[in-house]
């Protein structure tokens, strides 16, 4: 597969499909992939890389891309490509400059995990079947590929590519995960022990901007931190208040537009598990308003734009009880 | 930096017996921009308003706050006052220290120190005011009547006679409505076709007024003053500008078997029909569910004999747009279905009708030429039964939980005229409660009781049996506590009435609001019974509830008169607290445009300076200002807090929850 | 203790402008009594409310936050509260799950002939906040009063 | 005891319009001393011992026409059976005694016999 995608990339530049390629690119270590455009097939050859470890949503790209002239490819995993239709569904992007690209996905690696398993001084990553062979400084090693996944791909809900021109790979399904089982565990605690946790949490935010600058549904043209209209512009956070600011507001807006693509926890360098909240709200909006998955399709209205007259009152908060 | 003014009302002892008007004004003076501070016995007096002008002039102030009672009561008085001297009238903002504050607290310190934060809210808002200029709108001035039947027809002739141009829709190939099916009218027996049809001729003679016939409405576009509207005019196989309505090809048609729907079905018509001699106008139409020329092909005797050439097969429905000023909705009413009460047995004996059927069978014009005969075999009936309530005041799902108000005086009016015509009927109406308020309309009842003898009869009818061609009737007399059994020759069910099936869909269209049963919504219930929450859209007649022919004909001049007034002016005045997009920052995500109630969201595509003197084309949020209403469900749906509400700004609200906080 | 030194929370109660405002007039026209620990601010429509005013008020010291609008099916706008109870049901579901006490946050919905209500929802609603205690999980440090 | 029947009923008798359809549909209305619409009115005011006394509870064939076709839902069989069920119930005197149950029980003897034993063979 990673060979497959590569020879894709320079098939569609050179027949003249399109004239450049969104795709990932090695960065200063291998493990360390970062989206890029490329515009020559020697470009690509040089430095085009699909590994496991391209965990990176290219969609957001591809709302610059399209608005530059001629015709752009974009590779697009399942997850990703639901990051796409949900920014196609919001007019971000003009999908007759794009074509894309599908990829069968079977999770993608985290390479904290294989540092967690012990191993130092990784020179490469090898994937063999369901086996990683880690080639050390030491030695090599070999892991079990299923232990070393992202969590959002060892929860992954889907492995369904909803919009593509062609597909890579056999076409998944969607799936039945244990995706809401930590969201659960706090909404099992204690207020105080929620308070604690997040609190724990937030105060590492060092407010980098990362988790908004990855988040594809954190694609405003001018974000309301950054405005000084909003009245409540907001570069660093001085306080927990701030750091909790930050993170609801940011989760709230993107609540029912969040295709849960996990990208904010990948990027977050303090490890903080911003994934939570916006799957808060997506548990929240399956449970109270009916099932809703951002990006599955271009029709259905966002569950915040859309109400029904017998929706329950915001009062079922207090109702649903603390220890469930 | 605002040079404020604050001015305490006393309003009295009012505000000034809990609340220490003297120490607020004070206080409210040491707030940043606070250039004068004052309190007096009355703000709103001509005294008060004219020291307000006075201190405006004076210290040149660019923004007041007054402290008094709520801006429900005096905004609107104190944004004059302001604008009298030159200052705009929303730079003005009031502290209610009145109703939520000195009205609800006793003791002075707690009132004096809330009426000093709410005080401090209002300056801290002011502070971040803008002038706010309300747009004008232009006024197309013209009219559209949706239903022609007498509400309808009403509206469109008070229009008419003012001098605006009017339309009238009407989905039936004439114009008329139910009145037209209607024999006598209570309570004062004149004949129905005797009173209406000059109307409605003085309706098609009238200059000012065009009636689409047979048409419907296909889309609204546009808002108040400036409506755009698709009608559909559904071909009717017949050229109006040459058909003379003679009225052979009506007798010539070989198709004889269709259902005659203006006499509900009691006898037959042809398949090319004008529906009555009166109809307006009177032109043939084609039916094309029963035209054999039209199904196959094969026949077209109505061409032959037409020596106007009329007739025309391959017509189409005809598409027309026109600009409204204003919509007036008459879409009427229809009595209930009734195959849900089989206890009646409607379904069961042609001698079972219901109220309006029976119209036409006591009408000259009817099918049975005005004398009353029974359906099924023709022959005298010697006693009727008349069930009253039939659907009307029900909660258990089969028929509608309102009063249909109309059915006690009709079936008053059908009782007596039984009697009157035919002195040798047994007339029986069985009653819930008599309900007649109405100018004559009891001493009308009475007089059917006791000069007409018509046994009413407190109780209801259990179930009806047609058995050897009469309706066995088993009823119950409350008063008498008894069961009668009768044996009567029909039964006339006073069938409740419902809204035209067609007002839920219009509805949708004109983004007019409707209850649960149907029925249009009026802006305020007492206050403004003749318009629609929509501006721009009126009610007249049954639409908006059960109305007898006066009360229909009386909202149907009222709702002329609010056209007329609307149709007056040039242009309109609009909210100046709308919506805005800052261009900058919008995404044109629509999210803004799904929560919009007026449809006032548009999105446009814009170019933009990028960088290296490339450019860049943004889809953009656009806001109508003449739709907008300014309840900021856009302001909140957007994410990047592109969309702001002028008047209730984000910063302003944030400035008054800090000033609160504080 | 005496009066002076019992807890006194500060409380923003958001009103939409044709109904909850004017129920809360009601209840001044009426002299129906509540206390003065709650500041009302005007808003046109409860679907005006934007999270952020929460947060911003929590932020400056607020102790509990209420809104008011039309009941469900009689707004001005015709269905502005539709959108704000979904939002609202969800940012108190956040703030709870963040370990916020979920009394500090409220919906009400009070129509123009609700005066009583009105007046009894902020009493009950002072009552609360003040058994919560003034507001130290999501505030500025940098605002508070001591 | 108004609540008594209210409450098992279900029955709401201020819904009741006096329109007299219920007392217009019975088949039964020769037989009874009191009729539909007055059961419903007699639960509203309070005249419920009346009714208990009355043999026309009894001649009510509990056809449900009534309830069938009353426009308001206000179903006044279910009244009738609700005073049937409050005269079984008030009858306390009960041949047998709980405690007397299981000196008496036998395995074969079927569960609705021991139930009905309670409320047939009074003293």
């Amino acid at each position: 597969m990673q060979q497959r995608v590569k020879e894709k990339a320079l098939e569609l530049l050179r027949n003249g499909t399109v004239d450049r390629v969104i795709g990932w690119k090695t960065g200063e270590f291998f493990y360390d992939l970062t989206p890029a455009v490329f515009e020559t097939a020697e470009e690509i050859e040089k430095d085009f890389v699909f590994s496991g470890f391209s965990g990176a949503n290219l969609s957001k790209y591809a709302i610059a891309q399209s608005r530059a002239a001629g015709k752009t490819a974009i590779f697009l995993k399942p997850c990703d490509s639901y990051s796409f239709q949900q920014l196609l569904k919001e007019h971000r992007i003009l999908r007759e400059n794009i074509y894309i690209v599908g990829i069968a996905c079977e999770g993608m690696l985290d390479m904290e995990k294989i540092r967690a398993a012990g191993c130092e001084g990784v020179v490469s990553v090898k994937e063999n079947g369901e086996e990683l062979i880690v080639e050390t400084l030491y030695g090599d090693r070999t892991l079990s590929r299923k232990d070393c996944l992202l969590e959002r791909c060892a929860v992954c809900k889907s492995k369904k590519v909803v919009i593509f021109d062609e597909m890579l790979g056999e076409q998944g399904d969607e799936q039945e995960t244990a995706r809401f089982d930590r969201v659960a565990e706090l909404e099992a605690m204690t207020p105080e022990e929620r308070f604690a946790f997040w609190r724990g949490e937030l105060s590492r935010c060092i407010r980098c901007n990362a988790c908004r600058n990855v988040c594809p549904a954190c694609s405003c043209e001018k974000c309301v931190f950054d405005n000084d209209k909003s009245g409540v512009r907001n570069k660093a956070a001085a306080d927990p208040f701030e750091e909790n600011l930050f993170h609801i507001i940011r989760a709230f807006h993107v609540a029912g537009r969040c295709t849960d693509c996990g990208e904010c926890s990948r990027v977050c360098p303090q490890n903080i598990p911003l994934h939570l909240l916006n799957r808060k709200f997506i548990k929240d909006i399956n449970e109270l308003y009916g099932t809703y998955q951002a990006g599955a399709d271009m029709e259905t209205k966002s569950p915040l734009t859309d109400f029904t007259t017998d929706d329950c009152e915001p009062s079922i908060v207090h109702e649903r009880g603390g220890v469930k | 930096m605002q040079r404020i003014g604050v001015f305490v009302c006393w309003c009295g002892s009012n505000i000034a017996a809990t609340v220490d008007v003297e120490k607020v004004s004070q206080v409210l003076a040491q707030e940043p921009g606070v250039v004068f501070s004052t309190n007096y016995q009355y703000m709103c007096s001509q005294a008060g308003q004219e020291m307000i002008q006075e201190s405006i002039h004076k210290y040149n102030l660019t923004g007041v706050v007054i402290c008094s009672c709520s801006p429900r009561m005096h905004e609107a008085t104190f944004r004059k006052t302001c604008e009298k001297a030159g200052l705009n009238g929303h730079m003005v903002e009031i502290a209610n220290i009145r109703e939520q504050c000195s009205w609800i607290h006793k003791d002075k310190d707690v009132g004096t120190e809330k009426a000093v934060v709410l005080g401090r809210a209002a300056i801290a808002k002011v502070h971040l005011n803008a002038p706010l200029t309300a747009g004008q709108s232009p006024v197309k001035k013209r009219a559209l009547v949706i239903g022609g039947g007498i509400a309808g027809i009403q509206t469109a002739l008070d229009i008419a006679d003012a001098g605006f141009d009017v339309d009238i829709v009407e989905k039936q190939p004439t114009i008329g409505g139910k009145m037209t099916q209607i024999d006598k009218t209570f309570p004062t027996l004149d004949c129905a076709a005797c009173i209406l049809t000059p109307k409605m001729v003085d309706a098609a003679q009238n200059e000012k007024i065009h009636i689409y016939s047979y048409a419907e409405v296909e889309s609204v576009k546009g808002f108040v003053g400036n409506f755009n509207v698709t009608i559909k005019k559904k071909a009717r196989y017949v050229d109006e500008t040459k058909c003379t309505g003679c009225g052979l090809c009506t007798e010539k048609c070989p198709q004889k078997k269709v259902p005659n729907a203006f006499n509900l079905g009691l006898d037959n018509r042809r398949a090319i029909y004008i529906p009555f001699a009166q109809a307006v106008p009177k032109v043939a139409t084609i039916d094309a569910d029963y035209c054999t020329m039209l199904k196959s092909g094969k026949c077209g005797v109505c061409s032959k004999v037409c020596t106007a050439g009329a007739i025309d097969y391959k017509q189409k429905d005809e598409l027309i747009e026109q600009e409204y000023g204003a919509i007036v909705v008459a879409t009427g009413f229809n009595p209930i279905k009734l195959d849900k009460y089989d206890e009646f047995a409607y379904s069961q004996s042609p001698d079972v009708v219901t109220s309006l059927e029976f119209e036409r069978l006591m009408n000259a014009a009817g099918p049975t030429g005005g004398t009353l005969l029974r359906p099924s075999d023709g022959t005298h009936p010697h006693t009727i039964v008349f069930v009253q309530c039939v659907g009307s005041r029900c909660d258990d799902g089969r028929g509608k939980s309102y009063c249909s108000k109309i059915c006690c005086m009709y079936t008053a009016k059908h009782a007596m005229l039984c009697r009157e015509k035919y002195p040798d009927t047994d007339v029986y109406v069985f009653y819930i409660d008599v309900r007649t308020p109405g100018k004559n309309f009891d001493e009308f009842y009475r007089r059917a009781v006791e000069e007409y003898g018509v046994h009413y009869v407190k109780g209801m009818v259990g179930k009806v049996v047609p058995q050897d061609g009469k309706l066995k009737v088993q009823a119950s007399d409350l008063l008498g506590d008894r069961q009668l059994h009768i044996d009567a020759d029909m039964v006339v069910l006073a069938a409740a009435i419902e809204p035209d099936e067609t007002a839920r869909p219009l509805a949708t269209k004109l983004t007019a609001s409707m209850d649960t049963n149907d029925f249009f919504t009026e802006a305020h219930p007492k206050l403004r019974p003749v318009e629609s929450p929509t501006a721009g859209i009126f009610l007249s007649g049954a639409c908006q509830g059960p109305k007898d022919i006066p009360e229909t004909v009386a909202q149907a001049s009222a709702a002329a008169a609010k056209v007329i007034g609307l149709l007056c002016k040039d242009s309109l005045t609009c909210n100046p607290c709308t919506a805005q997009p800052d261009e900058l920052m919008c995404n044109g995500c629509s999210s803004c445009e799904k929560v919009c109630p007026y449809g006032a969201i548009t999105y446009a595509d814009k170019e933009f300076r990028g960088p290296n003197r490339t450019t860049l084309i943004r889809r953009m949020a656009q806001v109508n200002p003449a739709v907008c209403q300014g309840c900021g469900a856009c302001t909140v749906a957007c994410p990047s807090g592109a969309m702001d509400l002028k008047g209730f700004s984000n910063k302003q609200i944030m400035a008054e929850v800090d000033a609160i906080c504080r | 203790m005496s009066v002076n030194e019992q807890f006194q929370p500060t409380i923003v109660a958001f009103c939409c402008n044709w109904c909850s405002y004017a129920g809360a007039d009601l209840s001044g026209t009426n002299r129906l009594q509540y206390p003065a620990n709650v500041k009302i601010i005007r808003i046109p429509c409860s679907c005006r409310l934007n999270p952020m005013f929460i947060l911003r008020a929590f932020q400056r010291g607020a102790d509990g936050v209420i809104l008011c609008g039309c009941h469900p099916g009689d707004c001005h706008y015709t269905t502005g509260n539709y959108y704000a109870r979904r939002r609202m049901t969800l940012l108190f579901s956040m703030l709870d799950f963040m370990g916020i006490e979920r009394g500090r946050t409220r919906v009400e919905w009070v129509s123009a002939a609700e005066g009583a209500k009105f007046a009894a929802t902020m009493n009950e609603f002072v009552e609360t906040i003040t058994k919560l205690g003034p507001n130290r999980r999501l505030e500025d440090l940098r605002c508070s009063k001591e | 005891m108004i609540d008594f029947v209210k409450r098992i009923s279900g029955v709401n008798p201020r819904k009741c319009m006096k329109c007299g359809k219920c007392t217009a549909s019975c088949p039964a209305f020769d037989e009874m001393e009191y009729h539909p619409h007055q059961f419903v009115d007699m639960v509203e005011n309070g005249r419920i011992d009346e009714l208990m006394n009355s043999k026309g509870i009894y001649t009510c064939l509990s056809c449900f026409a009534c309830v069938e076709r009353c426009p308001r839902n206000v179903e006044p069989a279910k009244v009738i059976e609700a005073v049937r069920t409050a005269v079984i119930r008030k009858q306390d005197g009960n041949h047998l005694k709980p405690d007397a149950i299981p000196a008496l029980l036998d395995e074969e003897l079927p569960q609705q016999a021991i139930t009905s034993a309670f409320r047939k063979y009074r003293k």
